[in-house]
């Protein structure tokens, strides 16, 4: 069989983003995290308002419940990823309007800051209510 | 050939005695400050299709409508049209099928407006090109395979009739014209499935990009409005699996493939 | 086509873009459906309203989440702040939005399995069938919280 | 344009298969070429056709001298168009005592044109093609194939708009300029519309060349020149699914046989054949349809049961005295008619009948007869040059 010769690499005028990295683990991450917040906001949900009565703690309930050191961990860990999940998907809508990509190298480090500030402002809070206890 | 005296009845009939409908026609001349639509009406038998009422409205009713149509059976993907606001191919639509009195037709979305129904083909192949594909087999399969339990197993690449619909329906390229699109990643796929020639390595390299197969939503409009059975939207999700595939080899150490 | 077959060609590549220019048009835009195209409704398929749901309810969340997080802040201001605002919360118009809250995560998360399994190249052809059976999942687990949040509240 | 401004200038009216040949001729023999299309490129009969690369078996018992020349083409076609065609081959298969009675002539007939031909036997046939009748007798293999009716000649575009030819679709033209000289009279030119933007204008022309098939006598006519062309149409079927892998045709006495070829994932039935004066209105008879399904169940039983994908019509040039009932009593040869010699019209020249697969031979007929109009000495090159690929045209 005679290939066809139907255009090569030096005739794209279809150009990748340029970037180096794969994005391969940019959707790896997507979907593992996705899973996650999946598992995780199962398990707050149930956490704090299925087994709770009237299904929201008061005050004291919540400082106790956040004395268990692995409650600290697990609900930490479901901030981390569903922070991620939830930035990553807004860029990935955002990026879908075609900014330039100047605008869309802001918007990534934007999310960044953002996503960094969230982090440790949940820190700082789980710190004050564990310090009431 | 077979000689037949008698034409006889006109499946394909335009003229009374049909059902009337009436036909909405998307129309644009280059220096118009802008398109507008022109209503249009005939009358149409059981297998009058979309393309039948459009030439038939060029030859009878407006010599100045211009539309893109050639083989007449799907095989050409010339005819590519908005028909009530879906994509497909005029030739094998059939008006009485649309179940609708007014029958809107307008070119296909998300790309240059040439003329009335005609958009540029320039920009699908600067993303078909991207990838590099011959269009036709040697031979398209074992003749084993031609059995009707076989036929499915045609459904390959190489169906692809370079229509442009699936760009027309893709979200994503409605929004953002720097995606590559759901018939080049197709054509990747086909490609790395069935190299003949090509690279498969540089391929899903190249198509292993923000641009590239990570940028599909998984809306499925493409497959949807695919009238060849391609299923550009299954072979993108494939091409991911398989860079996922080359990515963890890679990253455990060995060597791609 | 390599460039050896090319005789007479008058200016290379620039003499095939001028001609590829004829076609095009004087100033006549891509006809580009842009973004709001996301919020038309005619003509879209299964696959299509379950991107859109997926958009809808992923930014719905998002928000709420920062909604949270503010409102979580009221913890650090201690014990009456944060008291005051559970009554207010635990009234029927705050629990109905409890059950859209719900909603969303049930339409995301359960979308999302489907998302990330065809993403992954697997049962893409039983993708309709997956978004089908995980929405009547999803509604089945709805109603089942919908009937607990109100019977607490 | 790297050629002199001094080059003549050819306006070539219709843009199918052998208006697309016709440019990219003359282009390499050094012509300034514009080509001019009411629609789309290959919209009339080019892009209608069934797709068939005639090895020349169905002329050889009939018409030796077309049979000859369409395995030459066959083979110049495989060699400047690689990538084009499905190498498949084609089976003409006898079914009846009476298409058997037929087989050893039209084998012998095969062989004497140049075509190759294997018989085969038929266990083998059935084996090769496991759809077909198994009341089958036995066939004769022959190197057919199948292409894509559009994009073939989109590489004759690709390839002379890239050598310098300015290819103009959605041009219609409308009339022809002519100028009343001592010796008679002479076009110059062509008025055409352009249907993309609504202006109207004049392309002055050393030739015109009519390359519009079917419609050949309506653009004749402009010129003020008859021209005996009749359209006659045939009508196609399309069935979804591939029921064979080669090009099955019958055996039959007329060597004229019935067919139904594979295309994609679709396989094509035709064909029928009647007359009509407008190429612009083609019916798509009810019986026609009918016979179709018929002659192509004869060979391919599981035909009569297969999904219908889509029916239409297509409008052959045929060039004959008109007053004839059916294709059938017509010429299917080509020719290239000089309106200078014939009509006393110069500048003016029609190209008609043929076969998509003759494309590049009706071209070179035709810029042969161009340039000796022309005085100029040019030999055809298109036998040895590789066309581009049909995705260059929109590069």
């Amino acid at each position: 069989m005679q290939e066809q010769p139907a255009g090569g690499p030096n005739r794209t005028r279809w150009t990748p983003s340029g970037e180096e990295q794969k994005h391969t683990w940019g959707w790896v991450l997507q979907a593992v995290t996705g899973m996650l917040v999946l598992l995780l906001v199962t398990l707050h949900m149930i956490a704090n308002h299925f087994v709770v009565q009237r299904g929201l703690r008061d005050f004291a309930a919540v400082v106790a419940y956040l004395s268990n050191p692995l409650v600290v961990v697990l609900e930490v860990l479901f901030l981390v990823v569903v922070t991620w999940h939830g930035l990553l998907g807004l860029r990935a809508v955002l990026f879908d309007f075609g900014f330039s990509r100047r605008v869309e190298s802001w918007i990534t480090r934007v999310l960044w800051v953002v996503g960094v500030a969230i982090v440790f402002y949940g820190l700082w809070l789980t710190w004050v209510i564990a310090s009431y206890h | 050939m077979t000689d037949v005296m008698d034409p006889g009845f006109d499946t394909h009939s335009t003229e009374a005695p049909g059902r009337p409908f009436r036909f909405r026609v998307f129309r644009y001349k280059q220096g118009d400050r802008a398109p507008h639509f022109e209503e249009f009406s005939l009358h149409v038998a059981e297998d009058t299709t979309v393309l039948d009422a459009l030439t038939a409205i060029r030859n009878r009713l407006d010599p100045t409508l211009v539309l893109r149509h050639s083989c007449f059976h799907a095989s050409c993907g010339t005819c590519g049209l908005r028909v009530n606001d879906r994509e497909a191919m005029a030739c094998v639509t059939k008006v009485v099928d649309l179940k609708s009195p007014v029958i809107k037709v307008e070119p296909i979305a998300n790309q240059a407006l040439v003329a009335d129904l005609v958009t540029d083909m320039v920009d699908f192949y600067a993303r078909f090109n991207a990838i590099g594909r011959a269009f036709v087999q040697a031979v398209a399969g074992p003749p084993d395979a031609a059995t009707p339990e076989g036929v499915g197993h045609y459904s390959r690449f190489e169906n692809c009739i370079e229509c442009g619909l699936c760009l027309s329906a893709c979200p994503i390229v409605a929004s953002d014209p720097r995606y590559l699109g759901p018939a080049a990643l197709a054509a990747a796929w086909r490609a790395v499935e069935e190299p003949r020639g090509l690279d498969p390595n540089a391929i899903l390299q190249l198509t292993d990009d923000e641009q590239g197969s990570w940028r599909c939503h998984a809306a499925f409009e493409c497959s949807e409005a695919c009238p060849a059975n391609v299923d550009p939207a299954g072979a993108i999700m494939l091409l991911r699996q398989r860079q996922v595939g080359e990515q963890l080899r890679s990253m455990l150490g060995g060597r791609r493939r | 086509m390599s460039e050896r077959l090319v005789e007479q060609s008058p200016a290379g590549r620039e003499g095939v873009d001028s001609a590829a220019v004829q076609r095009r048009t004087d100033g006549a835009s891509p006809r580009r459906r842009g973004v709001a195209s996301w919020g038309d409704p005619r003509g879209r398929r299964l696959g299509g309203w379950a991107f859109v749901l997926h958009r809808v309810t992923g930014l719905g969340i998002l928000i709420y989440l920062f909604l949270h997080l503010a409102v979580l802040s009221l913890l650090a201001r201690g014990p009456s702040a944060w008291d005051d605002f559970v009554s207010i919360a635990l009234s029927p118009f705050f629990l109905f939005f409890d059950v859209v809250l719900i909603f969303g995560l049930l339409a995301h998360g359960l979308n999302g399995i489907r998302v990330t399994l065809v993403g992954f190249g697997l049962v893409v052809d039983r993708q309709k069938a997956m978004f089908v059976a995980l929405m009547v999942l999803g509604a089945i687990i709805l109603i089942v919280a919908a009937l607990r949040i109100f019977e607490v509240g | 344009m790297s050629q002199a401004s001094s080059a003549p200038h050819v306006v070539v009216v219709g843009g199918g298969g052998t208006g697309a040949a016709v440019a990219h001729d003359l282009v390499l023999r050094g012509m300034s070429i514009t080509l001019v299309e009411r629609g789309e490129l290959t919209s009339g009969t080019t892009g209608r056709h069934h797709g068939l690369l005639h090895s020349g078996a169905r002329y050889a018992v009939k018409d030796r001298e077309s049979a000859v020349e369409c395995i030459e083409e066959n083979r110049i076609l495989r060699r400047i168009a690689p990538g084009s065609f499905e190498l498949n081959d084609g089976l003409f298969v006898a079914i009846t005592p009476e298409d058997e009675a037929c087989e050893p002539l039209f084998f012998e007939s095969c062989l004497a044109s140049g075509v190759p031909a294997r018989r085969v036997t038929r266990e083998e046939a059935l084996r090769m093609e496991p759809n077909l009748n198994p009341a089958l007798r036995c066939a004769v293999q022959v190197p057919d194939g199948t292409m894509d009716a559009m994009r073939l000649p989109l590489r004759f575009f690709a390839t002379a708009r890239r050598n310098g030819a300015t290819i103009k679709p959605f041009t219609e033209a409308v009339a022809m300029t002519i100028v009343q000289n001592p010796g008679g009279r002479c076009v110059t030119g062509v008025a055409v519309q352009d249907h993309m933007n609504g202006r109207r204008y004049e392309i002055g022309a050393d030739i015109v060349v009519n390359a519009t098939g079917p419609w050949g006598e309506k653009i004749a006519r402009l010129a003020g020149v008859d021209v005996p062309i009749q359209p006659s149409p045939g009508i196609l079927v399309a069935v979804r699914g591939r029921y064979c892998n080669m090009v099955i045709n019958r055996l039959h006495e007329s060597g004229d046989g019935d067919i139904v070829l594979p295309q994609r994932e679709l396989s094509v039935i035709g064909t029928s054949s009647w007359v009509t004066d407008d190429p612009d209105h083609l019916a798509v008879p009810a019986n026609h349809v009918e016979e179709m399904f018929r002659q192509g169940s004869a060979m391919i039983p599981a035909i009569r049961s297969a999904q219908t994908r889509a029916t239409w019509s297509a409008a052959r040039p045929l060039i004959g005295e008109r007053g004839a009932s059916t294709g059938r009593e017509l010429s299917r040869t080509f020719k290239c008619f000089d309106h200078a010699a014939e009509d006393g019209v110069e500048g003016f020249v029609t190209i008609s009948g043929g076969k998509a697969t003759t494309l590049r031979a009706m071209a070179e007929a035709t810029a042969d007869v161009i340039c000796r109009k022309l005085g100029i000495e040019s030999p055809c090159r298109t036998r040895e040059y590789p066309l581009l690929a049909h995705t260059d045209y929109y590069a």
